[in-house]
C-alpha cells in the first residue's frame, strides 16, 4: 500500500511560482496536515492534487500509479472541501446534499450524514436560513454521505475545513476523519493549528509550506 | 503649379482622396507610437525590476518557459 | 445522461425557486418590443414590415439578460469544482446549463412572441413562421450564450463584456429568424431560413458545449 | 519549428537581430509603394482618381482577415501546447487587427461615397468587416478583463476559435441576406483581370503593410515579454 506520493511538484499562479520541488508521501490510514503562512500555497496545492490545477512540473502518484494516466478515476477518488460552500440558498439541506450525492454516484439516503454533523433538525430547511457555521457542517456532512460504501471517495482534500466551526463541530469532523483514515483513507488537511490539529494528531503528520522564495519560475 | 493643383485636386475626389489617406497614415501612426512606447516602458520596467533584484536571478526568464 | 437529467432537473429547481430572473426577461421582451412604435411611429403598413426583426433583436437582448448568471453562482459558491471533478463531463455539464437556461428563458420568449406579433399587427399566415423560427432560433442563443458566460466568469465588468464578446455571434440567428418571419409576411417561402437555422442548431449543440467545457476548464484554474 | 523560438529569452534575441531589418525593409517599401501608388500610376477609366483609395484600402483588408487568422492559429497552440509564446502572439496582434480594420472601414467609406454614392452601404462585405471589427474589440477586451493575464490570455484565446468558426457562417448569412434585402446595386472591381498598372502598386502596398504588420508584431511581442519578466522579477524581489 503506497498512498499517495508527488515528486517534485510545483505550481504556478498567473506569473508567480507558488511551489516548487515539492515531494510528498502519505500513507493510506495517515492524514498529512498542512501549515504555512498565507500565500505558502496551500490551497493551491490543495488543489493541484485535486486535479483542479495543472502542476507546472512533476507528477503525482496513487497506489504507484500516475494518476495522468487515467484523470477520471482519479476525480472519482477525490473528496474536495474548498473555502466556499458550495450550497444552493433556496435548496434544502437534504436536496443540497442528495444533489451532490447523486451527481456523484454515491447513495442519496443522507440522514446518517446530517446526524453525524448535528443538524438533522434542519434537514428541510432551505439554506438561506443556515448561519455560517452551519452551512460549514451541511458542506462537511458531504464527507460523511460516501464515507461508508467502497465506491466513496478514498483522498481527501480539506482546505481550512474548520473555519467558522464551534469546538463540538471540531470534534465531530474529527471523528470523521478518523473514520476515514481507519478505511486506510488518505486525508490531506490544511490547517492554522487549533483543536483539530490535536484531535487527530495520534494519525497525521505535519508539513510546514515555505512561502516561496523564488518568484520567477524561469 | 497648374501640374500640382490639378494633381492634388484628384479628379475633383480630393475630399475623399486624401482624407482616406490622411486617416490610413494617422492610424499606422498612432499603431506605430503606442507600439514603440509599450517597448519603451517594458524596458523601463525590466532595467528598475532587474537593479531592483541584480543579486538574485538577474537573467530570470519569463515565467512558463520551464513548463 | 443521468447527470444531464440531474443537472437539467437541479437548474429547474433553483430557477422556479430562487429567481424572477426568467420572469423579468420576458417582461423586458415585451417592454423593448413595445417601445419601438413610440420611436418609429405605429403606422399600420409598416409595423408588420419591422416586427419579425425587432422581436428577434429584442429577443437576443432579453436572452443575454439571464446568460451571466448561468454560471457565475456555481463559481462564486465553489460548485463549479465540484461539477468538474464529479464524473459528469464539463461538455454535459454545458449542454445541460444551456438547455436549462432555453427551458427557462427560451420557451417563455416563444410563449411570449405572439403577443408581440399582435402588437405588430403582423398577418395570420406569419404566425407560423415566427414560432418556428422562435423554436429553432432560441436555443441557438442559449448555447452560444453559454460560450460567453463561460469565458467571463471572474471578468471585471462581466455584463457588458459578455454583450461585447456575444452579439456579433447571434449575427448569423438574427438574419435568419428576421428572415424566415419576414418572407412570411411579404409570402415568400420561409423553408430554407428554418432549415439554415435547423442547421445552426445542430452545428451548435455539437460544438458549443465543447467550446464551453474549454472555457470552463481555464475558469476552474 | 516552434521549438527553435520556443523559448522566450531566445525569441527575444533573434527578434532583436532581425527588428533593425524589418523595420529598415517596411519603410522602404512603403517609400516604393507609396511612390507607385500616388504618381507611377494612372487613374482608372471607371473609377478615375478614387482608384488610389483602393492601394490603402485592399491591403488593410488582407492584413486584418490574415491577422485574424494568425490569432485563431496562435490561440489553437496556445491552447493545446500551452505554449508560452503563442499567447503573446495572439495578443501582441489583436490591435494591429483594429488598427486595420478601423482602415479598412474609414476608407471603404471614403471610397463608397464618390464610388457609390453613399458613406456606408449594408453590402455584405462591409457588414462582414464591421463584425470582425467587433470580434477584435471582444477580444481585446477580454484579454484585459481578468487580473491573471494568463486567464485572459487562455479565454481570448478560446473567444478567437469560436469567432473563427463563426467567420464564415457570418459571412454566408451576411450574403444571403444581402441578396434577400438588397439588389445587387453596386458594381465592384472584380474585373476579370485587373490592369498591371494597378496591380503592381497594389502588391507594392500589401508587401509594405505585411511588413509594417510583422514589425509592429514583433515590437509589441518584445515589450510584452520584457513586462511579464519585470512582473517575475519585481515578485521574486519583494518576497
Amino acid at each position: 500500500m503506497q498512498g499517495l506520493i508527488t515528486y517534485k511538484l510545483s505550481c504556478i499562479r498567473g506569473e508567480r511560482s507558488v511551489f516548487s520541488g515539492l515531494d510528498l508521501a502519505i500513507k493510506p490510514g495517515r492524514a498529512l496536515l498542512l501549515s504555512g503562512a498565507n500565500g505558502s500555497g496551500k490551497s493551491s496545492l490543495m488543489r493541484v492534487l485535486a486535479g483542479l490545477l495543472p502542476a507546472a512540473s512533476g507528477h503525482i502518484e496513487w497506489e504507484g500509479e500516475d494518476i495522468s494516466a487515467d484523470p477520471d478515476a482519479h476525480r472519482a477518488r477525490v473528496a474536495y472541501i474548498g473555502h466556499a460552500d458550495p450550497l444552493k440558498p433556496s435548496l434544502t439541506a437534504t436536496e443540497n446534499l442528495q444533489f451532490w450525492a447523486q451527481l456523484y454516484g454515491l447513495d442519496p439516503v443522507v440522514e446518517p450524514a446530517l446526524y453525524q454533523f448535528s443538524i438533522e433538525h434542519l434537514a428541510d430547511v432551505p439554506i438561506r436560513y443556515f448561519s455560517a457555521g452551519q452551512k460549514r457542517r451541511l458542506n462537511l456532512a458531504r464527507l460523511a454521505v460516501g464515507q461508508n460504501s467502497l465506491a466513496g471517495p478514498a483522498l481527501w482534500l480539506l482546505d481550512e475545513p474548520a473555519t467558522g466551526l464551534d469546538p463540538g463541530a471540531v470534534s465531530m469532523l474529527a471523528n470523521t476523519i478518523l473514520a476515514h483514515l481507519s478505511n486506510e483513507g488518505v486525508a490531506i488537511i490544511s490547517t492554522h493549528g487549533g483543536r483539530l490539529d490535536q484531535l487527530i494528531a495520534d494519525s497525521a503528520d505535519h508539513l510546514t509550506l515555505q512561502t516561496s522564495r523564488s518568484g520567477a519560475a524561469g | 503649379m497648374e501640374v500640382i493643383i490639378k494633381y492634388l485636386d484628384m479628379g475633383g475626389h480630393a475630399a475623399f482622396v486624401w482624407p482616406a489617406l490622411g486617416i490610413t497614415a494617422l492610424v499606422v501612426l498612432v499603431m506605430t507610437v503606442t507600439s514603440l512606447r509599450s517597448l519603451r516602458t517594458s524596458e523601463r520596467a525590466l532595467r528598475a525590476a532587474e537593479k531592483q533584484a541584480p543579486q538574485r536571478r538577474a537573467r530570470a526568464q519569463a515565467p512558463g518557459t520551464d513548463a | 445522461m443521468i447527470g444531464l437529467i440531474l443537472l437539467i432537473r437541479r437548474e429547474l429547481k433553483l430557477a422556479l425557486r430562487g429567481g424572477t430572473d426568467a420572469v423579468m426577461a420576458v417582461v423586458f421582451f415585451v417592454l423593448a418590443a413595445v417601445l419601438f412604435p413610440f420611436g418609429l411611429g405605429a403606422d399600420p403598413a409598416m409595423l408588420p414590415r419591422i416586427g419579425g426583426g425587432i422581436i428577434w433583436v429584442v429577443a437576443l437582448l432579453a436572452a443575454m439578460l439571464s446568460l451571466e448568471r448561468m454560471y457565475a453562482n456555481d463559481h462564486e459558491d465553489g460548485s463549479l469544482d465540484l461539477l468538474y471533478l464529479s464524473p459528469v463531463a464539463l461538455g454535459t455539464l454545458a449542454l445541460a446549463k444551456a438547455l436549462a437556461h432555453w427551458l427557462t428563458t427560451g420557451v417563455l420568449l416563444l410563449i411570449a412572441a405572439p403577443i408581440l406579433a399582435l402588437l405588430y399587427n403582423l398577418p395570420a399566415s406569419a404566425f407560423g413562421a415566427l414560432a418556428l423560427s422562435m423554436l429553432l432560433g432560441t436555443p441557438i442563443l442559449s448555447l452560444v450564450g453559454g460560450i460567453g458566460a463561460a469565458l467571463t466568469l471572474g471578468a471585471r465588468r462581466g455584463g457588458v463584456l459578455l454583450a461585447l464578446l456575444i452579439l456579433p455571434l447571434y449575427v448569423p440567428v438574427l438574419i435568419f429568424g428576421a428572415g424566415a418571419i419576414d418572407g412570411a409576411v411579404a409570402g415568400r417561402p420561409i423553408g430554407p431560413a428554418l432549415l439554415v437555422l435547423s442547421g445552426f442548431l445542430l452545428a451548435a449543440l455539437a460544438l458549443a458545449p465543447w467550446a464551453t467545457a474549454a472555457a470552463l476548464r481555464q475558469a476552474i484554474e | 519549428m516552434f521549438h527553435r523560438f520556443a523559448n522566450p529569452a531566445r525569441f527575444s534575441r533573434i527578434a532583436t537581430r532581425i527588428l533593425p531589418w524589418s523595420a529598415a525593409a517596411t519603410i522602404a517599401m512603403f517609400i516604393i509603394g507609396i511612390y507607385y501608388a500616388l504618381f507611377a500610376s494612372p487613374a482608372d477609366f471607371q473609377q478615375g482618381e478614387t482608384v488610389r483609395i483602393m492601394y490603402v484600402h485592399v491591403p488593410s483588408a488582407w492584413i486584418s482577415m490574415a491577422c485574424y487568422t494568425f490569432i485563431a492559429v496562435m490561440s489553437a497552440i496556445a491552447l493545446i501546447w500551452k505554449h508560452p509564446l503563442a499567447d503573446i502572439a495572439a495578443r501582441s496582434a489583436a490591435p494591429l487587427g483594429v488598427g486595420f480594420t478601423l482602415i479598412v472601414l474609414i476608407t471603404g467609406s471614403l471610397w463608397g461615397k464618390p464610388t457609390w454614392g453613399t458613406w456606408w452601404v449594408w453590402d455584405a462585405r462591409l457588414t462582414s468587416v464591421l463584425v470582425l471589427f467587433f470580434l477584435y474589440l471582444g477580444h481585446i477586451a477580454l484579454t484585459n478583463a481578468f487580473d491573471n493575464p494568463q486567464r485572459g490570455a487562455r479565454a481570448a484565446a478560446v473567444l478567437a476559435l469560436v469567432g473563427f468558426v463563426n467567420i464564415p457562417i457570418i459571412k454566408f448569412s451576411v450574403d444571403w441576406w444581402n441578396t434577400l434585402h438588397q439588389p445587387a446595386s453596386v458594381t465592384r472591381l472584380d474585373a476579370p483581370a485587373i490592369d498591371p498598372a494597378i496591380l503592381t502598386p497594389l502588391l507594392l502596398m500589401a508587401l509594405a503593410f505585411t511588413l509594417y504588420f510583422f514589425t509592429m508584431l514583433l515590437i509589441r511581442m518584445r515589450a510584452d515579454l520584457n513586462g511579464a519578466r519585470a512582473r517575475a522579477l519585481r515578485l521574486s524581489a519583494a518576497e
